[in-house]
């Protein structure tokens, strides 16, 4: 499996994306300077965490408006595997590639900490490794994952079965005190209509190995290994 | 030549800065105050010196960066 | 132009850049005239409490600063200490006190700026952020405030570098009401032979700015005097440097790629007195000359004068002394990553910093007497005198044991500080294996078994009590944390908060503490390789208690043998190493509950420390200890009570306290202690060992059920023990 | 009644993102932007209707809460 990091100024989460799925596919994933715009032949392109441009005038604004992320929507358009997380999110929400918007956390905080999350949907390309309904733990880190959708857009991701991962507690409920940030039907991630593109708030990358604390982050690149094999 | 930029939320779009605001307030006493709505302000210093060209150029550059318009509107001033 | 260079410098115009007679004159002396206008603003700013250490220099002289380990000691922009396989360990913390009162958010947030880049400077990736923190008294009305803006202003800046803060410590306490101490520490980790210096060498060799334009942010000193020669002085000087941390990205990144090749000679931070300072210590730490022509000074703002770009304290900005004829390479490093890039001038043999400015020479001062020749104090002290010492049976009981616990946990002073680090990443760079919470922070290097091990330390009541004992115990409590998670203590770095030096009493207290500290490195072999001194924390004559800060690096050879203060099984034997009095002098017992501040802090006794520590580490290397938890403010029940709450398993503990009363025997703070959690099969193991080495261990309970539950008539289930723990904060903080 | 209130840095305050915005509508193409200053944009409902009395309020919420007037200057509408 090949992979590409692309990296904005800024991003700092490049290097434990890139650890992973070196970690977990055997390869050194291609990484991209966000200037440089010839991304080669990939299977998956990861926009990691951080804050690219600062998140200085939205989230992810910048970083959307790139010359590289136009190669990146190309790649999506191919149906080309993508995932977005936590300011990658925030920046395939910029681009449109997702839908909704990433607000700022509800107590206006940054929010570092482990969460809950359900697997909502399981027969993804991001979370086949996974159980239905399965709750793992992913850490968060962030201050503006306050997913915001309008009723018709969260409607339709709720029918066709477009939330990946939904914030709970420990009994697997999607409760207020289970929300960190204030997001939509604890929305904590979503995928494309056609299943190719995936957003989420939380890290699995932080979490692979148990030195980390736990490795419930392994079934998310293992998922994506299976889909592409 | 000036341009003002307002970027407001479109209505129906949550504002947890807003509403963070509109509890602050009660909390320090100030009674009376309904609804809290947070933008953003934005002032750019053009080399343009005509005013219609500057506001399409303005109106551009909201469209392409300055405003997500999923979530928000916005409101040039040229002067 | 109104800016005048040539400005009369009259008396009035020498105090007002805080000068004494006594300085002036050594000014006259070493320029051989009336300095111009510029001039006088660098000797100012050179000769400043902040840039020359005038008060303290002769006291830091006594500490011990050197070890088989140690690289780089103070002098250099941070310590530098060898952790094998010729990777380094750079580190030091720094204080924005000032700034953090006037606007919390950007003082505190521009402090961890600044302290990552006396780090990086040096050729360090930073790996860790830590933040030790004063507050006054939670009902001050400030407080909230303060503590909101300084813990947003520190995540924002880290969060958005990407450096995890992993770390730290928070007080509270009516003397820093109108001070409060905000001291940032920041860990690096570099290749022996990539450590860059800044003495600058070479004559010709171009000197380079990078990083933000300077604009006229906290120009101190002469702030009237000088807006008398600027046309509109209205608003022109914001006291207040606003933080740009993804510029603090961005240049941690070139900085680190030009690194990667031959071409620097030398690199220096813009610190505190900008330009001013990073000149002069590079200059006449190399023994050369700067000319500089002020007109290639990337600039913010129009209209700068040469005065104001000497003295501007603009963030994000570095000077560095390429070889020869290699700009263009390295420009190219800094234009990919959009940071300002000038070659402001070059280094010439004369030993002067001489500016030009559209033409002219505005400043012209030989650097070696500038940087040597500063003044240095011997000032006037009177040592702390010794208090009464404190008889625990004087102390009334409590009513009711476990209330007390509950209350004590449950206070400022000993609650969760989880509203705080959850606004810090402490994750990023997905190294971070032990986050706050435990003894110490723990930090793999990366791709190594190593991780490094860090904590920041100081009891400032007992400082003020009696500032040799605090002072050494400040120091011991980093070695003991550090010591708790299973690594080795290696070197400190001190943040040293006190009032007004010109007041004997807190000279006193300074003295004391340097004195104290001196002690437990040298008992310790464990140096001080770097810091930052802050005087004159003082509002109204009244100075904020003597708060010597101290952060402790040590190493883990193998990061596996880490552990945590959480017990990991049920029915592991607690036991508990040291000896206990029921020292209840100056502890946080009798100040929660009976709001004194009486007594004598618990004395340190160093060979006894570093015999307990010694073992300890030692049964950890073996991998004989489940969990391991020293024991420190508030005692040996909320130490316990914490371990409880880590593991969310209760415990069954019963005290043989003889004829110590039962409070102060589990509230009282005597020094040198650990607990430990055993497995069973181990337990005997463990008590042979500490025979042989002549450590006392003794057997205090047993871990398991849902309950922490005291000499069976005391119960406290798991989920108010920690529903205590947390709730104070997050309720103070929550009131808008 | 309504009242709109404009916070902007005060003059020599470092805006990054208004510094950050201008490079980015520079790589987007658009030419000739010398200077962009970042602010926000706060819009209250109020029950007060006497504009004077209004004021007096909202100037009162933006010492206390709405600015910091450390680096932050405040300026304020009521209609
Ligand atoms: N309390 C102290 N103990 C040991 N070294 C100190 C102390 N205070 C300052 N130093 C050393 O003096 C030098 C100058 O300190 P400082 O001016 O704070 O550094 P910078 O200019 O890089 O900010 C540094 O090498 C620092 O480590
Ligand atoms: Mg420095």
């Amino acid at each position: 499996m090949k992979t590409a990091v692309i990296i904005f100024p800024a991003s700092n989460c490049d290097r434990d994306m890139i650890i992973a799925l070196e970690k977990i596919t055997g390869h050194k994933p291609h990484i991209i300077w966000h200037q440089n715009t010839n991304i080669p032949e990939v299977d998956l392109i990861a926009l990691p965490g951080g804050f690219s441009f600062g998140d200085y005038l939205r989230c992810g604004a910048m970083a959307a408006r790139s010359p590289v992320t136009k190669k990146v929507i190309e790649h999506a358009d191919r149906g080309g595997k993508v995932i977005g997380i936590c300011n990658g999110f925030q920046i395939l929400t910029e681009t449109g590639l997702l839908p909704g918007a990433l607000m700022r956390n509800e107590s206006l905080k940054f929010i570092c900490k482990d969460v809950n999350l359900r697997v909502e949907n399981n027969d993804t390309p991001f979370t086949n490794a996974y159980k239905k309904d399965q709750i793992i733990t992913i850490p968060i880190a962030h201050h503006d994952g306050n997913y915001f959708a309008d009723e018709d857009t969260l409607a339709a991701l709720e029918e066709e079965g477009r939330v990946a991962f939904r914030y709970v507690d420990d009994k697997g409920q999607p409760t207020k005190d289970a929300n960190p940030n204030g997001s939509r039907n604890n929305i904590a991630g979503i995928i494309s209509r056609r299943k190719n593109i995936l957003g989420m708030m939380p890290h699995p990358e932080r979490l692979i190995e148990d030195a980390q604390g736990g490795t419930d982050g392994l079934g998310f690149f293992k998922s994506i290994i299976n889909a592409i094999n | 030549m000036k341009a003002r930029v307002h970027i407001t939320l479109k209505n129906g779009v949550l504002d947890p800065q807003g509403k963070a605001i509109q509890h602050a307030l009660s909390a320090l006493g100030f009674d009376g105050v309904k609804d809290v709505r947070q933008g953003k302000y934005i002032e750019l210093d053009l080399t343009e010196t005509d005013k219609n060209k500057a506001m399409t150029s303005v109106e551009a550059m909201c469209k392409k960066l300055l405003s997500n318009t999923v979530i928000e509107n916005y409101a040039i001033d040229i002067e | 132009m109104t800016w005048n260079n040539t400005i009369e410098i009259t008396k009035q115009l020498v105090k007002e850049h805080g000068l004494s007679d006594d300085e002036y004159a050594r000014c006259l002396k070493i320029l051989g005239r009336t300095p111009t206008l510029t001039e006088l603003g660098i000797f100012s700013v050179m000769w400043s409490e902040h840039c020359s250490y005038k008060s303290s220099k002769v006291h830091l002289k006594t500490l011990p600063t050197k070890a088989a380990w140690v690289i780089h000691g103070p002098g250099e922009n941070a310590g530098v200490i060898d952790i094998g396989d010729n990777q380094a360990i750079i580190f030091k913390m720094e204080s924005h006190n000032h700034p953090s009162y006037i606007e919390p958010y950007q003082g505190a947030a521009t402090g961890v700026g600044g302290i990552l880049r006396d780090v990086f400077t040096m050729g360090a990736r930073p790996i860790a952020n830590m933040n030790a923190l004063r507050f006054g008294s939670p009902e001050h009305p400030k407080t909230r405030h303060l503590l909101s803006g300084v813990v947003a202003g520190i995540g924002g800046y880290g969060n958005c570098v990407g450096v995890p803060t992993v770390g730290g410590e928070t007080n509270f306490h009516p003397s820093y009401d109108g001070n409060i101490l905000v001291n940032a520490m920041n860990v690096g980790l570099a290749t022996q032979d990539k450590i860059f210096l800044s003495a600058a060498a070479g004559i010709g060799n171009p000197v380079i700015y990078v990083g933000s334009k300077t604009g006229r942010d906290g120009i101190h000193g002469a702030t009237m005097a000088s807006a008398e020669f600027t046309e509109d002085s209205e608003e022109k000087r914001p006291t207040v440097q606003v933080g740009d941390p993804f510029t603090e990205k961005l240049l941690i990144e070139a900085c680190l790629e030009l690194m990667a090749t031959d071409m620097i000679v030398a690199i220096q931070d813009m610190g505190a007195a900008g330009l001013t300072s990073s000149s002069v210590e590079m200059a006449s730490g190399g023994g050369v000359g700067f000319a500089f022509n002020l007109d290639m000074v990337p600039q913010r703002e129009e209209g700068m004068t040469p005065y104001e770009m000497m003295l501007s304290e603009s963030q994000e900005r570095m000077l560095i002394v390429l070889k020869p004829g290699r700009e263009a390479e390295a420009k190219a490093i800094f234009d990919k990553w959009d940071l300002d890039f000038a070659v402001i001038g070059i280094i010439t043999d004369t030993g002067n910093l001489t500016l030009t400015f559209k033409g002219e020479v505005v400043a012209d001062i030989p650097t070696q007497p500038l940087a040597d020749n500063a003044p240095e104090y011997k000032r006037p002290f009177v040592m702390t005198a010794p208090k009464a010492s404190l008889d625990p049976k004087d102390v009334p009981a409590p009513s009711d044991l476990k209330q007390a616990l509950l209350t004590m946990i449950g206070s400022p002073h000993l609650c969760s500080r989880d509203w705080i680090w959850q606004q810090y990443d402490m994750q990023v760079m997905a190294d971070t294996i032990q986050k706050p919470g435990g003894d110490a922070a723990v930090v793999r290097v990366h791709g190594t078994n190593k991780a490094v091990a860090i904590s920041t330390d100081c009891t400032p009541r007992y400082c003020y009590a009696d500032p040799v004992e605090g002072g050494k115990q400040a120091v011991v409590e980093t070695w003991r944390n550090i010591t708790a998670v299973g690594a080795t203590p290696l070197a400190i770095t001190d943040c040293l908060n006190f009032g007004n030096p010109e007041r004997p009493e807190i000279m006193g207290q300074f003295v004391g503490c340097i004195e104290g500290m001196r002690e437990a490195c040298i008992a310790l072999d464990y140096p001080v390789v770097s810091g930052n001194v802050s005087l004159y924390n003082e509002t109204n004559g009244t100075g904020i208690h003597p708060t010597p800060a101290i952060g402790g690096v040590g190493i883990l050879k193998d990061s596996s043998k880490m552990v945590t203060i959480a017990p990991k099984n049920a029915e592991e034997i607690l036991l508990l190493v040291g000896d206990t009095k029921g020292h209840l002098g100056v502890s946080l017992y009798l100040y929660i509950m009976q709001g004194s501040e009486k007594g004598t802090p618990p004395p340190v006794d160093l060979a006894l420390e570093k015999k307990n520590g010694d073992y300890v580490r030692s049964q950890i290397d073996a991998r004989m200890i489940s969990a391991c938890h020293d024991v420190s403010d508030g005692g040996l029940l909320v130490a316990l009570a914490e371990m409880a709450m880590a593991a969310k398993m209760g415990m069954n503990i019963t005290l043989n306290n003889g004829d110590i009363p039962l409070h102060a025997y589990g509230f009282g703070e005597d020094q040198g202690r650990y607990i430990l959690s055993v497995a069973q099969d181990k337990a005997d193991d463990i008590l042979n060992s500490a025979k042989l080495m002549g450590v006392s261990v003794q057997k205090i309970g047993q871990t398991g059920g849902n309950d922490f539950m005291l000499n069976d008539n005391i119960t406290i289930s798991i989920p108010d023990l920690l529903d205590t723990h947390r709730n104070w904060m997050n309720n103070y903080m929550n009131i808008d």
